[in-house]
């Protein structure tokens, strides 16, 4: 099968939905004549007009508004907010509006909509253009929460985006753009929202790991494969719905749990993770939960602090060696 | 100049505000007798507003209404029985129960909702203008917001949009002289919000929002304009709120003396004067409209009273397109 | 001692602390003339004048910027948003302003700020009016996030919040402010941040619960006595900074957990706190972590279904049954 | 009327001008060299705009500025050292590395940042003003964004606040025609910038941003205004960037023509021919004060090559005032 980088798969699921349906449309900043900061929308304001894809002012909260109204109205906005740093200055649209309205309006809405946009460090863009959000996502009722890890599940997550009729956040992680590349399929096709994807088998210990850190866990995998642990590796792909019954399922089996994520642990999606194995898998469990996160600060510029900010193979690794070797200390 | 406007229409207008007037009347007494949960902010004294633009629009257009929604709903159509049973949170209400007076709508009837965000419906507003054009209609939207409103982000960012991409937006602000306990010299350096428009070189006039007839005169060329896709307009409607920001506040903010001068521009026995004197109406009709409206919201109350409370479970309900999801 | 509501105890320390320190300032929606919607500042634009209690226009972003722009020239402003529901309006300035400006500028600043706002459900406020959201504060390095249960509390973490030197989210819950009453010292005082407080003690389980809950969970224990049952229950006051150390040295007592939060489970803060222990105390742990807290819906208006939405003493005393009795299930 | 400014301070506006230019022309070399990551946005092109306001502009004054900072930065008195070595990534840069072009600031000079989000700086301008206000000072801020940047909600917020306080800012939109790809006739309906004022009923005025003169007349006006507790002013400067966006944009979005165009109103020549006129300097000492700039951005290029980076362990210090706390 032929391969594709991470923005080309995306740009190709969106170009394809274009083409079948006419409700699809795109708006955001730089989308259209630039084609996204990113290149994600490279050549769709050619093929399909100014009409169907909006070069929107710097106004963030009109951009999200207008997702909602034209889907109120009939159509399938596809916007982009250019970094997930910027949904501080127009996170009630999303909260209070998208995410809602079905619920406060007693059901009787619909409202198709998907929020794009990038998050993530390594790319020396600092503290307001790096952070992960994911989880400030998740804890909104009314969102579908999407964070894809390779080309495929790219292309296919964002398919079953554009169809699934409800307000859904897509999140990109910008270090996977260009160097992430993989094979997709020529042709259409989605993958459910809600399973979660064992992206290796193992027996000794479950990594659950998102985004570029699944790249990181595989890595780290790999290496300890040479010293005979056998890791599993379970890519949630969803955050919102998630897929417990598949982590419950490896853990069950490996009676251990890593989770990765680049966000900062306080109250992130990993707090998520190891609480409903705390919960549910309790007794499976042969020692403490480990979490591997980005330390509690800001994103730092300095790329020697970047670097360090990013949880690596390394620190993975450590963790994988402390939930398999000594007893969890008191 | 205006437009020569059927006696049917005019009877219509005069029935949206007088039940306005009626069913906001009633909603103070229940609140006031503890049978109504949450806030509730009332439109009484601003029924010339909502009539005058409403009554512009058709089944195709939208609106977008805010906290102080009951007086656009009436007006666009909604149903009184379901509104109030709303209020009430039964679940024959609009929502089922599920919103309460901050968040009735109908989309079916293009009420995309009142909104307890300030500044929550210009965006909207504009998204739905959006819609309308991407697919080639000529409806039009209608954005009601408060002066105070006008100066959220979102105020500015919904008109920029709408001005830059010539969408089909009346965006009508009710200035009724307060934000709550602010009054407008303390929020805002400038007397008319309509001043506003040229930041986003749209037109911007000021109109009575207490004479129903200049209200739907001025919205009227504004919706014209729109539909023939010459872009948004700003309308400032002059009018004032009777009662508290909402049931229960003390209103310490404002004389006295203010509110009396205020009431005495009724905006409802005004409109009674002119269709009279236009031979519109007789008082005899006017007792019968009240009479019959009357009923019809003591009906509403009744329908609400006798409905059930939703079931326990309902809770789960709704929050997606497709069922509930796995968290 | 005297008593005084959990409003009257926040007002007297904001009262306390303005005649002490001319630097603090108050400013937001309708705090002067009116005093607050739910009167916690009335009588201060009397006493300090409307130079130092300032009634904003409704300008979210204006209100935490001034706090911002202020806090840097010198002064420490205690902003009041409305209702926490709002945060999406002017989330930026708290997000990328305010949190992050002194790691930015390495450590060259001192924004000494305090937001105080509402959240929680109880009134019939409904969707955008009552809700609780606590953990995106926490997810934001840079911020603290201060959570009081009771009127002596409410007091002695807002006098520290305005003397802490950084950005201090202080969050109320509504229906504490005229419910709860309790004795409070005349005199300023200052309660430390990350000191959790155990509110009741015991030993056959911890509860840890927040705000509200705290209240509820009191109840449930109070029940569970007459049971025999012996609950400690938790109080984390902070929850940036947060005192793992109190809450794991109850469990190793207890070797039982359950959290109470009435946010959202799906990324709270009760998954910060089931993860935190599942990590560090999970030796002592006799069995899996339960929460209680609100369902994956926005708050529902109706009465009944509100009632529903609040985690209730029955619930709480569910899941410690769970805890204490049966095998977790598989 | 042009007020007489004396030769000195004719010379410094000259000699800020250069070392933006200077600066900034060598920044995009290094990055170009991959000497410098994450993304740099240039300012070459707008040196009299950040020159002529912040020549007015004295210690206990304030600006808040952009994503395009360097410039600010520079005009108001930022080190150069500091700040290569902040572009650097290094230990000794302002930031201490933390922050990169986008975060520099400098709180000691009055800076209260670059800033990497559209918009954030008007609500903090308003915020520093009102400190200045409250403690009885007659301080200004400087409040610096772009033509894109008056789209956003904060812009008309922090407008708004400003006015209706009557705070001492001076609002300065660098009009360049761009917001990144997108040209101001399709992000706004208006071409002035400064038609915005009427929304806040304060004065809004339109000035040639390529003539420092102009500017600096326009901007001691507004300043003058403001320390009088007059309020805020809008000043328009219109300009044009003449790098893409950020170092490495290919900007699609342009003629080269347009570009052409603009590079031959450069500011500095204009400025030059000005200063020769009025005698303030010969051909030789522009050529010495060149000469001398460039061997500063040179120094300050070394300063940096040599410096060290952050410390690993540093990445947990300068979260919080008072050290870090237990999460
Ligand atoms: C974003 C936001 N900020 C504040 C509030 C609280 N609030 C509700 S109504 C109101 C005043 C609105 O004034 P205006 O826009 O003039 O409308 P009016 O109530 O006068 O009709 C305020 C401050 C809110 N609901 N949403
Ligand atoms: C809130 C926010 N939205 C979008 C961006 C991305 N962005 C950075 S600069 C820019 C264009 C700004 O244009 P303008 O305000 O005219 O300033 P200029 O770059 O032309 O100097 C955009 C869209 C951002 N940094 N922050
Ligand atoms: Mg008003
Ligand atoms: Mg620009």
């Amino acid at each position: 099968m032929r391969t594709l980088t991470f923005a080309n798969a995306l740009n190709e699921a969106l170009r394809q939905e274009m083409r079948r349906n006419p409700k699809v449309y795109i708006a955001g900043e730089d989308v259209g004549l630039y084609g996204g900061i990113y290149g994600v929308t490279a050549g769709l304001f050619a093929e399909f007009g100014e009409d169907r894809v909006k070069d929107t002012p710097i106004s963030e909260s009109a951009i999200i508004g207008m997702a909602v109204g034209s889907s109120a109205a009939g159509l399938i906005p596809v916007v982009e907010i250019m970094f997930v740093d910027f949904i501080g200055v127009c996170m009630d649209q999303l909260l209070n509006q998208a995410a809602k309205m079905k619920y406060m309006f007693g059901g009787k809405a619909k409202l198709p909509m998907v929020l794009r946009t990038t998050q993530g460090a390594g790319h020396g863009a600092a503290a307001q253009h790096s952070q992960c959000l994911e989880s400030w996502f998740m804890h909104v009722p009314g969102l579908k929460v999407v964070v894809p890890s390779t080309p495929y599940d790219a292309k296919g997550l964002l398919t079953t985006a554009m169809r699934d009729g409800n307000p859904v956040v897509f999140l990109e992680h910008k270090y996977l753009y260009g160097t992430i590349e993989g094979e997709v399929p020529e042709e259409q096709y989605e993958i459910p929202f809600g399973k979660a994807d064992i992206k290796r088998q193992g027996k000794d210990v479950t990594v659950v790991a998102t985004m570029h850190m699944v790249h990181k866990a595989l890595a780290a995998a790999e290496l300890l494969a040479k010293d005979g642990v056998s890791v599993e590796v379970v890519d949630p792909r969803t955050l919102t719905p998630f897929d417990e019954d598949t982590i419950i399922e490896s853990v069950k089996k490996t009676h251990r749990l890593v989770v990765v994520t680049e966000e900062v642990a306080h109250a992130g999606s990993s707090a998520e993770i190891a609480a409903r194995v705390a919960d549910k898998a309790f007794d499976y469990l042969d020692a403490g939960i480990k979490r591997v996160t980005a330390p509690f600060t800001p994103v730092p510029f300095s790329p020697v602090l970047e670097q360090e900010f990013i949880p690596s193979e390394a620190k993975i690794i450590e963790a994988i060696h402390e939930v398999l070797g000594k007893a969890v200390p008191a | 100049m205006t437009e020569k406007i059927e006696n049917e229409k005019l009877l219509a207008m005069y029935k949206s505000m007088v039940t306005i007037r009626l069913f906001e009347t009633r909603v103070s007494e229940l609140f006031a007798a503890g049978k109504l949960p949450g806030f509730i902010h009332l439109y009484i004294g601003e029924e010339a507003v909502a009539t005058g633009v409403c009554a512009h629009l058709k089944g195709q257009d939208y609106i977008t209404s805010t906290h102080r929604g009951h007086g656009h709903l009436i007006a666009k159509g909604g149903d009184l029985n379901m509104m109030m049973a709303e209020l009430y949170g039964k679940r024959t209400g609009y929502c089922k129960g599920k919103g309460g007076s901050m968040h009735i709508a109908d989309v079916d009837l293009g009420i995309l909702g009142a909104n307890g965000i300030v500044g929550g419906g210009p965006p909207i507003a504009a998204g739905a203008a959006f819609g309308i054009k991407y697919q080639g209609g000529d409806g039009v939207v209608a954005c009601f917001f408060g002066d105070a409103a006008s100066n959220q982000g979102t105020f500015h960012e919904g008109l920029n949009l709408a001005s830059v991409w010539k969408l089909p937006v009346i965006f009508v602000c009710e200035n009724n002289l307060y934000g709550i306990s602010v009054s407008q010299a303390r929020h805002q350096n400038i007397s008319d919000v309509a001043d506003r428009a040229n930041a986003y070189d749209i037109p911007g006039v000021v109109v009575d929002g207490n004479d129903v007839m200049a209200v739907y005169e001025a919205a009227g060329e504004a919706i014209k304009r729109a539909r023939a896709g010459k872009g948004p307009s700003l309308i400032e409607c002059k009018t004032y709120r009777w009662r508290g920001h909402f049931e229960g506040d003390p209103t310490p903010y404002r004389p006295k003396s203010e509110v009396d001068a205020w009431m005495k521009k009724d905006p409802i026995p005004r409109f009674e004067v002119a269709l009279k004197e236009m031979g519109v109406v007789t008082d005899e009709g006017i007792a019968a409209i009240k009479k019959e409206i009357s009923e019809k919201v003591e009906a509403a109350v009744k329908f609400s009273e006798e409905s059930a409370w939703p079931a326990l479970q309902e809770i789960l309900d709704d929050v997606y397109t497709g069922g509930s999801v796995a968290v």
